[in-house]
């Protein structure tokens, strides 16, 4: 059994030894999630560890036989694109874990419902990174939205189960689409290569344009709704909204990431010639959901809400990275994932944590944090900063290398993109003025700063923030290898200068 | 002179054993006291059951176009829809065995003295179980029937009981009277069409195998075909609930006793596409160039409007029939394929959402007030809060039927669906995967009144099962999250066993 | 004469009997509507067992015979319990399941 | 291949008259079924329709067919028919007045073009193959013919029909036969429960009907014409073991009814 | 090159010095100023060693790098975080770690009385930090850490009491300006990138005759952009007069003498790339001159006093700004301008400090007066600065400006004349309102309207102040003595030693010509504001003094442009979103379920229309065989 397996399964154990646990010692029940997901980070560190970053293969490899009648596998393996993916998720669970405690207690089940189901999700993220069979990514992909759905619908709050519903149709719709062209590529197979669904053999098809780009689409559009990509956004704001901060920032920081990871490993792995194609269009889609998501940002006035619109944005960053076709685009928008996961996780925790104080999440209804509260407002105003991609902050070295990535291939649309970060100011400023500057307003001079849990929790975030903005190397050293492949593989070499080296 | 015919019995005793089990039943009630019929005839069908199982289980490599002279064909395919049948029968029998669902005595009238006095001795009307033997011969006749005669009985052997059982139930009589009724001046109307289509097809080819129709296929006109495969499918695709021949559907699946309902849905199912996919397979795979359009514009609109219609219903029983509507419509796509694939995508597909629909059923018959079960919706909320584990396994299986991965309705959606696009029906595809995505639309809301919404206060609670009915549920539920998980089992043996002989 | 012109009359019947069983309300009418699209059918069966010089299609409509028969036991059954509950047979009446 | 128009086969002469006779009279029959109020006249008309179907069976080479079809289902089946109609009411009448708006425009309209395009349909097509009549099937009898089918190729059938059988007398069964709920009780029984219950003043059982008395027992008095109860009347021995009651209780009480 | 590993702790000392005062909170309270301040004259310190040791050394070996680790490395990107310290950065290495030493010190009294000083120290820490990554970083990315960095402590510093909303708006629009400037900043990386595969200062310097100028003129044209962001330079310049909200020694270190010269740096920096490209040079100078017209004409209206000296600092970067888009000669003057307007500036904007600290915090002149008598020392000091701003021989604003505004002169042509004379009336109006705002704070009458008369500072601030006189009077001498620094400059902003084409004046009557300019703003100056004033702002004035003070409409202009558009369109956009894109989705879902209620009523429960429904089904089946076999 491959460590990958291993680490996959210890969430799933872990539930289970959880679900013993009697309802009522809800401590027990939150210390011993810690403890299980902080194991589990810590394990998953050592597939890091021990993985070879100057191979492009994959590593962990497992297969073991599924449903032998559609010659279907159990079969994982990571290279590095998963492999940052895979630790973004095992890092953040007991973050998300710790900083929820309260949270848990507050929903329609209590805390051992909420934590189950937290592990359950975390099995399924790691499996639908960990997947090489496309069956197998399709069964976590969809089987993923069961647990968050319990999570926004049974813990969340306003219009929960409404935002719940649209979350999962929305998810399922696009699920679906990709199901009938996950069919269309097993047939092909079929007639081909005879059926499989191993990712490497299902890259070697020869698949007449028309229907490469049908299946293309479905595929697209399936992550182009997880990830969401304008127009297919309108469930994002919704969800955050309804959704608790800790499964906000599971869903933001790393469910929807499966959308562009999708991106790289389905549509342009699968669809070199599709996505070339197609890439012009989803450039621009990309590039309004940048300046889009900015602009709706600036006009939130809830705060969950404008987290999820700057996540459009930024979504929109990644995209445009990931189509830019150049292994400047393609890495940074693999870092920008686990930067964004990072950055998104701090604001939803702390924007949670404002939110359980003041019990509002209007913006308007804080003022002046930064005198009460002001551990917490320099973590919000530090995740913010990441958010506006601040250089020194891990978000400015992958959106840089998104733009100029971009840049190299598709000046126009870089171009506009840079003007993101000026929408990017104002969407993070205007609430940080609003919420920690200012006088202070009536009902907030008796919040309490954050408890010693909460600043164990959100303190390895801020580092991984600050580190990651100067230090972005040994996470870069992980992409690089794969990020050059995808774009070798799909047809393209980077521009060359045009002086100089 | 007449030479006798030679009828291998040993490949016909399932059926042989099953009617053998109700003609023992109906013995039963003629001479044997009311106090004990009701377990021994529980002990009988159970009995029967298992050993037309263990019959199927020695034939199941057997395969013979002449056992029954030339009305029925055991075949591969034959015998896993025989055991399909079987096994959800025996899983029903126990939802039935619960007599509480049943009308103490049929002939008195509803709200009479003697209904009372009736209910108060705790009558059972244990009839039904000879009826329901009847009714699964029947249907597992029908799934080999290789004649039309055969064919017409068999509908007819298995339909007579059901409509006989969709008027007994205990509570709301006057509605389950009325399915009865439905159920039956429908069916006897799609039998009439049944029927009138075999006399074009006998007229046609001079035969009325299925062998020979095929083999006539081509002789020039074929109008006399075509009017026959019309007709013929009008009655098969009423048995399957497909639009515009679905009306019955819901009224009858509302109005009868729930487990009957159950069993209908699961059972009238695989033996209503097992003669359909024998028919369209064996008899008229010469001329699928004419009829493949019709069925896959009839399996289109059959999806959409199952799924479509469903939103709009409060009340679960018709929820689940116009769901049963929509999957009738999928199945249909299994038929259109017309390739081994579609074969073993539909017998799975069969297999699967025949234990999910006996066990959502099942399920339903638990949830009661003072006045008997629950179906209307808005009184299922917050059900999740009063009985998680019911909820949770009812949640379970709307997503199967919703077609969520790690369910068995994902596994099945998948092979019908690549068995479709397969056999380049990828429209059909592409509408079941849009009537699916309507279809989780008012699967999930059903999730959301149970979980996510706070019960209001009624009276509606989960009552304790029997000891049957908790079997039953259980035994369906564990073999529908088992597909989910680990179909390969199943899926590798349907494959096995998707052969007809022609 | 065409031996078609019985097919003809088969046709003719059965699309009477099926439209009978729309608009008439009583259902034991309905029901008799159903048994003439029965016997069109036997009708075509014996024509067409001439035209087929094989005694197959009798013996079809003999079956036919047998289980209409049996069909109308069950059926005036389930009507006679229908009227025992409601006093009446009409088809309108029992209109309870809907929508 | 064959590829003959329908009009090679062709009909011997007597039998056309039979048919130009017979068939518009039961489409006649058949369509006046529908029209008719009455239940019991559709009934009848039906039986005319299946006896002209039966003349036809029976010019079609099909005797045994034709007889059964009298026989069987316009004797028994229709005479079910009928019965029923007894049982329900003969006079029921239909109203002939449609109450589902638009129900029968849609339907006679929809009965026209399906009769119609039966009709076109069945008018372009071929039989495809050379008519050669029941002659040499029926050499051996038109009955020995159809048992020897019914009893060698359909035999399974055949059988399988008797679950049909049983199923609807099972079924009739089920919905008609009412079981008796309670057994009934004899005399003997009755008098035995009287005495074993509680006090022996039940034992004398209730006083017979237009008695206008409101006891009939033997420990209570009989009552004098003047309304007044008269101790005498009872049993010395019941005195004497003290199984008496008060005789005053049961005088007429004057004052009582004056109020 | 020759490589030091000094340049390191050059930044990391205030880094990590600012890290531990904000990690430590309160407790730092007591200690946290002073070592803030220690660590400010390290670093100073470090300096100090580095220009010696560099001064040392020959012209070609004088720059230093030191290579720290590799920052991002993707396919042919390859960015090293590294450092380079050149003559050029030593210049500004001194004058942040100089003057920012001597601001702590001013400071530790300035704030004494407000309970954040701490955290006030950590982000001047935090801002000479960046400031130093700015002009030492080896590439255009390192610098744009830099570059954001400083933005950022800006923001923090202007918003340092921020519990005001118009201080906490006025750092925000800060912020954005200076990040519309970024856009420039990031594109010309990204335009950098794609010519050369390089975004170091050496890698694109060795390459830049080979590029098109095209992409040199794009480059150079969103580096002017850059830098008219942070160096509040016309049309970015309307965060400037607003950023005096932030504690008056901020405005005299970032606002004033370091931060907002970063554009000169920057431009500077780039001369490679602006030296071929004549039409981003044009528009250098374009910006240039406008500005410093545009901040002389506002500093004439103003009341506050840190808002006329504000802009003041506008007009004067204005001045440098032009004179960097002079080629490679201006280069040098424009940086002995920088240096020589650090200390004047600085010590008049910590002079105002003294002043406000005198007069409780009133900033508003016509409310000062005659306050000379009070606080002789700020007076003197003040007066030194002012002396050296508006260009009196021997102060060191004479020598630098002199120098641009002769060296715009011999641009040569229409262009050398309109320049010139563009500077020229920048020294009339310089002088004008700096007399201006030396008479109404200084002499006059007492208008404060209260009896506390106002004190001498304490010694801690006044020993900066004197210090940076010290600079006011002999820098420019300094500097200018025998070309020094023009010389010292020489190899990284003039490596072709090019000199003037032609004078267009002798230099001598450019000095006369701008010493009549100075005494014509000077004497207009004396002329209308001796005598008593009042301490109410006139009502009736005319256009002109209207439109500056109300900043010659900048925020106007902006709100009007792109503020009120900005707030419809996201109005616009969230209705959109609802109503059309997700409109779109309800209306699906609504579709839906409308069919689904309609399709229903199909099912009337008269099984006559099922039956129908059948009937009608069959039919339809009979019609499309009736069709197919026509």
């Amino acid at each position: 059994m491959s460590l990958l397996t291993v680490i996959g399964l210890l969430p799933l154990i872990s539930a289970l030894l959880i679900a013993a646990i009697p309802s009522k010692s809800t401590g027990l029940i939150k210390r011993a999630t810690f403890i299980a997901t902080s194991l589990i980070a810590i394990i998953s560190i050592s597939l890091a560890t021990g993985f070879d970053k100057t191979s492009t293969g994959m590593q962990y490899v497992q297969s073991n036989p599924w449903i032998s009648s559609f010659n279907i596998n159990y079969a994982v393996g990571i290279d590095g694109i998963s492999l940052v993916l895979i630790l973004l998720s095992t890092i953040l669970v007991p973050i998300v874990v710790l900083a929820t405690w309260p949270e848990a207690d507050g929903g329609r089940w209590g805390a051992k419902v909420f934590y189950i189901l937290i592990l359950i999700l975390e099995t399924m993220m790691i499996g639908v990174f960990a997947a090489t069979d496309l069956f197998l990514f399709y069964v976590f992909f969809e089987a993923m939205l069961i647990p968050v759905y319990f999570l926004i619908g049974g813990f969340g709050s306003g219009n929960k189960s409404a935002a719940a519903m649209k979350f999962l149709l929305y998810s399922l719709f696009g699920g679906l689409l990709m199901l009938a062209s996950i069919i269309g590529v097993y047939v092909i197979a079929g007639n081909q290569i005879g059926a499989t669904f191993d990712l490497a053999k299902l890259a070697t098809l020869q698949i007449d344009n028309k229907t490469e780009n049908l299946l293309f689409l479905g595929f697209f559009i399936a992550f182009a709704i997880k990830a969401p990509l304008w127009p297919f956004h309108t469930w994002l704001p919704d969800a955050a909204k309804a959704a608790s901060p800790g499964t906000s920032v599971l869903l933001l920081g790393v469910l929807d990431k499966v959308g562009t990871y999708g991106m790289i490993r389905f549509c342009i792995e699968l669809f070199p010639d599709a996505s070339k194609t197609f890439t012009p269009l989803i450039i621009t889609l990309a590039v309004i959901s940048i300046i889009y998501g900015a602009f709706m940002a600036i006009g939130q006035r809830d705060i969950k809400g404008l987290i999820a619109f700057t996540s459009i944005s930024h979504f929109g960053f990644i995209t445009m990275g990931i189509f830019a076709m150049t292994t400047q685009g393609m890495s940074g928008a693999n870092l920008y994932m686990v930067n964004h996961g990072f950055s998104t996780a701090a604001l939803f925790l702390i924007a949670g944590w404002m939110m359980m104080r003041r019990g509002s999440s209007v913006i308007a209804d804080f003022g002046g944090l930064q005198r009460v509260t002001p551990i917490m407002a320099w973590t919000f105003f530090i995740a913010g900063m990441s958010s506006l991609a601040l250089p020194g902050l891990s978000s400015f070295v992958s959106e840089f290398l998104v733009l100029v990535g971009t840049y190299t291939r598709y000046p126009v649309a870089a171009v506009i993109g840079t003007l993101g970060i000026v929408l990017a100011a104002l969407y993070i400023l205007i609430p940080i003025q609003k919420t920690l500057h200012g006088p202070i307003i009536d009902g907030n001079e008796k919040l309490t700063d954050l408890s010693l849990r909460e600043k164990i929790a959100i303190a390895p975030v801020i580092l991984v923030i600050v580190v990651m903005g100067f230090y972005p190397k040994p996470v870069l050293d992980l992409i690089n290898p794969t990020a050059e492949k995808v774009v070798t593989k799909a047809g393209f070499t980077d521009p060359a200068a045009k002086v100089g080296k | 002179m007449l030479i006798a015919p030679s009828l291998t019995y040993s490949l016909l005793a399932p059926i042989l054993i099953v009617l053998a089990g109700a003609l023992i039943g109906v013995l039963v009630e003629a001479f044997l006291g009311k106090t004990h019929r009701p377990a021994i005839q529980l002990t009988i069908s159970i009995g029967s059951l298992l050993l037309a199982l263990q019959q199927l289980w020695q034939i199941r490599d057997s395969s013979s176009l002449t056992a029954a002279v030339n009305s029925v064909t055991i075949d591969k395919a034959g015998i896993f829809l025989q055991a399909t049948i079987v096994l959800l029968s025996l899983a029903a029998v126990l939802l039935i065995a619960d007599q509480e669902n049943f009308v103490a005595q049929a002939s008195a009238i509803p709200g009479s003295i003697e209904e009372r006095s009736a209910l108060e001795q705790k009558n059972q009307q244990t009839e039904i179980f000879p009826l329901f033997l009847f009714a699964v011969a029947g249907m597992m006749l029908f799934t080999i029937a290789s004649d039309l005669i055969t064919l017409f009985v068999a509908l007819e052997v298995f339909s007579l009981p059901l409509y006989l059982l969709a008027g007994l139930s205990r509570r709301r009589r006057l509605l389950s009277q009325e399915a009865a009724l439905k159920y039956f001046l429908l069916g006897a109307y799609s039998s009439a069409f049944f029927l009138f289509g075999s006399a074009f097809l006998y007229g046609y080819s001079g035969t009325i195998s299925l062998s020979g129709i095929s083999a006539a296929a081509g002789n020039g006109n074929d109008i006399f075909l075509l009017i026959g495969i019309i007709f013929v499918s009008v009655g098969l695709l009423f048995k399957i609930s497909a639009v515009p021949f679905h009306s019955w559907t819901p009224d009858v699946y509302q109005g009868a006793p729930t487990p009957i309902t159950g069993f209908m849905a699961a059972c009238t199912k695989v033996a209503a596409f097992g003669a359909i996919l024998r028919i369209f397979y064996v008899g008229f795979a010469q001329s699928q160039t004419q009829w493949r359009p019709i069925i896959t514009v009839i399996a289109i609109i059959t999806m959409l409007f199952g799924s479509l219609v469903a939103i709009a219903q409060r009340d679960v029983k018709r929820m689940l029939a116009y769901s049963s509507i929509a999957h009738a419509g999928f199945l249909l796509s299994g038929v259109v394929a017309l390739n081994k694939d579609g074969l073993a995508a539909s017998l799975f597909y069969l297999f699967a959402y025949g234990f999910a629909t006996l066990a959502a059923f099942g399920i339903i018959t638990l949830i009661r007030d003072s006045t008997g079960e629950v179906t209307d919706l808005n009184r299922w909320v917050g059900l999740g809060r009063k009985s998680p584990l019911v909820s949770a396994a009812f949640a379970f299986l709307l997503l199967s039927f919703a077609g969520i991965p790690l369910t068995a309705g994902f596994v099945g959606k998948f092979a019908i669906f690549s068995a479709a696009y397969k056999s380049g029906n990828i429209s059909l595809v592409v509408v079941g995967v849009l009537a699916s995505a309507i279809a989780a639309f008012f699967y999930i809301r059903v999730i959301i009144m149970i979980f996510f919404t706070d019960p209001v206060n009624n009276s509606v609670s989960v009552i304790i099962p029997s000891i049957k009915s908790k079997v039953s549920i259980v035994a369906s539920m564990i073999i529908s999250i088992a597909l989910g998980i680990a179909p390969s089992l199943v899926l590798t043996t349907a494959s096995n066993f998707a052969n007809f002989v022609k | 004469m065409a031996i078609a012109n019985y097919l003809y009359l088969s046709a003719i019947l059965f699309t009477i009997g099926a439209v009978g069983v729309v608009v008439r309300r009583n259902a034991i009418v309905v029901f008799m509507c159903i048994e003439l699209m029965l016997n069109a059918a036997n009708l075509a069966f014996v024509t067409f067992a001439r035209v087929n010089s094989n005694l197959d299609g009798q013996v079809v409509a003999f079956f036919t015979m047998v289980v209409a028969a049996c069909e109308v036991v069950v059926g005036l059954a389930i009507i006679v319990t229908i009227y025992r509950s409601r006093r009446s047979v009409s088809v309108d009446d029992a209109s309870l399941l809907k929508q | 291949m064959i590829n003959l128009a329908l009009d090679i086969g062709k009909t011997a002469t007597p039998e056309s008259f039979l048919f130009y006779f017979l068939a518009p009279l039961s489409v006649l029959a058949a369509v006046g079924m529908l029209l008719v109020k009455k239940a019991v006249h559709s009934a009848l008309l039906l039986a005319w329709v299946m006896i002209s179907l039966a003349i036809f069976y029976i010019a079609q080479d099909a005797l045994f067919l034709g007889i059964v079809q009298i026989v069987v289902y316009t004797g028994a089946v229709m005479m079910l028919f009928l019965f029923i109609l007894m049982l329900v009411g003969v006079d029921s009448s239909d109203s002939l007045e449609e109450n589902i708006k638009g129900l029968r425009l849609v339907a006679i309209l929809s009965a026209v073009g399906f009769g119609g395009l039966l009709i076109s349909l069945i008018s372009r097509a071929t039989f495809g193959r050379q008519i050669y009549g029941l002659a040499a099937a029926n050499s051996g009898g038109n009955a020995n013919g159809l048992a020897e089918q019914l009893f060698t190729k359909y035999v399974f059938a055949f059988e399988v029909v008797s679950a049909l059988l049983i199923t609807a007398a099972l079924g009739a069964m089920v919905l008609a036969h009412s079981q008796k709920s309670k057994s009934q009780f004899t005399q003997r029984d009755l008098s035995i429960s009287r005495f074993r219950k509680g006090s022996l003043k039940d034992a004398a059982g209730l006083p017979g009907s237009g008695v206008y008395a409101l006891h009939n027992a033997v420990d209570v008095p009989a009552l004098l014409p003047t309304g007044k109860a008269a101790p005498t009347s009872i049993s010395a021995v019941l005195e004497a073991r003290g199984d008496m009651i008060e005789s005053s209780n049961f005088q007429l009480r004057e004052e009582e009814e004056d109020k | 090159m020759t490589t030091s590993s000094n340049l390191l702790w050059l930044i990391a000392l205030p880094l990590f010095s600012s890290a531990i005062l904000i990690l430590s909170g309160k407790r730092a309270n007591s200690w946290g100023h002073v070592l803030a301040t220690i660590v400010s004259a390290s670093s100073f310190t470090i300096g100090v060693v580095e220009f010696f040791a560099m001064h040392g050394r020959s012209d070609a070996n004088r720059a230093v790098t030191q290579k720290i680790f590799t920052w991002i490395s993707v396919g042919s990107l390859n960015v090293d975080a590294s450092l380079m310290l050149d003559q050029l950065s030593i210049c500004f290495v001194l004058l942040i770690t100089g003057v920012g030493t001597l601001i702590h010190v001013y400071s530790i009294s300035y704030m004494s009385h407000d309970h954040d000083r701490r955290r006030f120290f950590a982000y001047l820490n935090f801002f000479i930090a960046s400031m130093l990554l700015l002009v030492l970083g080896d590439s255009y990315l390192n610098l744009y850490v830099g570059w954001e960095g400083v933005g950022l402590a800006s923001y923090l510093l202007i918003g340092f009491w921020n519990q005001k909303p118009a201080y906490a708006t006025a750092a925000k629009k800060a912020f954005i300006a200076n990040r519309i400037g970024d856009v420039g900043l990031s594109i010309a990386i990204m335009i950098a990138f794609a010519t050369f595969g390089d975004v170091s200062f050496a890698g694109i310097k060795e390459h830049a005759d080979e590029a098109s100028s095209t992409q040199l003129t794009a480059i150079g044209l969103m580096l002017l952009l850059a830098a008219c962001g942070k160096s509040a330079q016309f049309p970015l310049q309307s965060w400037l007069g607003d950023a005096m909200a932030g504690p008056t020694p901020v405005s005299a270190l970032i606002h004033a003498a370091t931060m907002v010269t970063a554009g000169v740096y920057l431009i500077t920096r780039s001369n490679f790339i602006f030296d071929e490209a004549p039409i981003a040079q044009l528009m250098v100078l374009v910006v240039g001159g406008i500005t410093l017209l545009f901040g002389a004409v506002i500093g004439m209206a103003k009341d506050d006093i840190k808002k006329a000296l504000a802009a003041s600092t506008m007009s004067q970067i204005g001045y440098m700004i032009l004179a960097t888009g002079l080629g490679p000669i201006g280069y040098a003057f424009a940086i002995m301008h920088l240096l020589t307007h650090g200390f004047f500036k600085a010590s008049m904007f910590l002079g105002a400090g003294s002043v406000m600290h005198g007069m409780k915090d009133e900033v508003n002149m016509r409310k000062f007066g005659g306050i000379g008598k009070f606080m002789p020392f700020t007076a003197l000091t003040f007066g030194l600065g002012y002396l050296a701003i508006i260009g009196v021989p021997p102060f060191s604003g004479f020598y630098s400006k002199d120098k641009i505004i002769e060296t715009a002169f011999n641009a040569g042509g229409i262009k050398g004349i309109a320049l010139g004379m563009a500077t020229l009336l920048g020294a009339v109006i310089t002088a004008f309102y700096m007399t201006r705002v030396v008479i109404l704070t200084f002499f006059g009458n007492e208008r404060w309207g209260h009896k506390d008369e106002p004190a001498e500072s304490p010694a801690l601030m006044l020993i900066p102040i004197g210090l940076l006189s010290i600079g006011s009077i002999a820098a420019g001498f300094i500097f200018s003595k025998g070309d020094g620094l023009v010389n010292w400059l020489q190899p990284v902003v003039n490596p072709l030693k090019e000199h003037h084409a032609e004078e267009f004046l002798p230099p001598i009557i450019v000095s006369l010509m701008t010493l009549v300019a100075v005494m014509i703003g000077l004497t207009v100056a004396i002329l209308k504001y001796r005598g008593d004033q009042v301490a109410q702002a006139p009502e009736k004035v005319s256009v002109l003094v209207s439109a500056a003070r109300r900043d010659l409409f900048q925020d106007e202009f902006n709100e009007a442009v792109f503020m009120r558009p900005g707030q419809s369109l996201i109005k616009i956009l969230l209705n959109l979103d609802y109503i059309l894109i997700d409109g779109l989705v309800r209306s699906v879902a609504a579709t839906s379920l409308s069919a689904g209620v309609r399709l229903r009523t199909l099912q009337t429960g008269y099984v006559r229309s099922y039956a129908l429904m059948m009937v009608i089904g069959a039919l339809a089946l009979v019609t499309t065989i009736w069709v197919v076999t026509a």
